[in-house]
């Protein structure tokens, strides 16, 4: 009942939070990543104009998977729903959603805190942010 | 041992360096992660400035492990996903 | 922007999440409580058929308000969704969603969790839980 | 001072308890929410053995806050949204 997914599409936020609940679950906590239009860099205020994502897909999933098994053995939760979009996402579109269902919502917190952090230190994406004059690929949380 | 040929691919900031998305590596029988990258960054200078990752057969993989002939290679910059 | 409502319509938990989305925050962090089958209540299973919630709708939504405002005030959140839904509710169907946007997700996961906690504790909204041979209303986050 | 009417209100499981949802009272002047639940208990015998809540103009009281002529009440159990 675990999905992790890679897609070109806008991501149904609503549907990937209910993939994943079990009967026996009473919550579910996504996380819902998207393209924001100001980032803060070196104290600058930066206008994003759209994001490019890439990823080494076969290796990507592979690397969710193993998140969302370690998940389900380090917390008491039921399911995980890991989905990545890639290509050219516009400001305010999603571009990842990461849903936890459990039969207690602290250890579905707890969970979707750790797959996020964990998805953006591992899983191969890169994000290359797209302005008015020139874009750059993102170094990742590390950088932020 | 004999030659062996090794497919290599690159992404996103790496791709964007060495101006392309696969490179085609021969090298004699067994060798390292390492070497793959000092020949890459040989290869490539502008590589030797960045934080470089390497995964063997999709499997992150550190600068002892041996890369076996056939073997899937992919160097990348830190992840930025999410 | 921030958001508190009640319905007896069918929640989608998607659009509620989009609605408290500002163009500074990069993630949102969404609670959604749905109605599930099972429960263990003295150690015995139960299989609820359906819920019915009821709420003291004036008071209820003031209480809502106070805690969007409230979660403003105490954590670097910057737009609250709250939606509760009431009457009649069917096995996995959302009761209730909590969305939080945030500059940093830390913050959201941190303020979502407070807010559906206190929801628990202080809106006036109570739930009736329908058996095969019988119903009760529940006693809340305190009797579980 | 005069009468008073007070409107009181009742949800889920008072409201079954007390087989309505809205009951009028006639108070002597200015009271206590307090004295209103002794009095909804004295008439409802079945909500002495709840743990009740009381508000007063859909503020939460304590049964020490007093209570106005046409103030709204609501008297209620624990609350169990979610």
């Amino acid at each position: 009942m675990d999905h992790c997914e890679l897609t070109t599409e806008p991501i149904n936020v609503g549907a990937v939070a209910r993939r994943v609940v079990p009967p026996e679950c009473g919550a579910t906590v996504t996380l819902d990543g998207y393209a924001r239009r100001f980032t803060t860099r070196d104290s600058k205020v930066i206008e994003t104009e759209y994001l490019v994502y890439e990823a080494y897909e076969e290796m990507a999933l592979k690397e969710m998977q193993k998140l969302a098994a370690k998940a389900k053995e380090d917390f008491a939760i039921s399911n995980v729903g890991i989905v990545h979009r890639t290509g050219k996402i516009e400001i305010g579109e999603t571009s990842v959603v990461i849903s936890v269902a459990a039969p207690h919502r602290k250890d579905a917190f707890a969970a979707c805190e750790w797959l996020i952090k964990e998805l953006k230190r591992t899983v191969p994406i890169w994000k290359k942010e797209i302005y008015a004059d020139g874009e750059a690929w993102s170094e990742g949380e590390a950088a932020e | 041992m004999s030659d062996m040929r090794i497919n290599v691919l690159f992404f996103g900031a790496t791709a964007d360096i060495v101006g392309k998305r696969r490179e085609e590596l021969e090298v004699d029988g067994e060798v390292s992660a390492g070497s793959i990258l000092d020949e890459l960054r040989t290869r490539f200078p502008y590589l030797a400035a960045q934080k470089l990752h390497i995964s063997i057969e999709q499997e992150y993989a550190s600068s002892d492990s041996i890369v076996k002939a056939g073997d899937e290679i992919a160097i990348f910059t830190s992840v930025s996903g999410g």
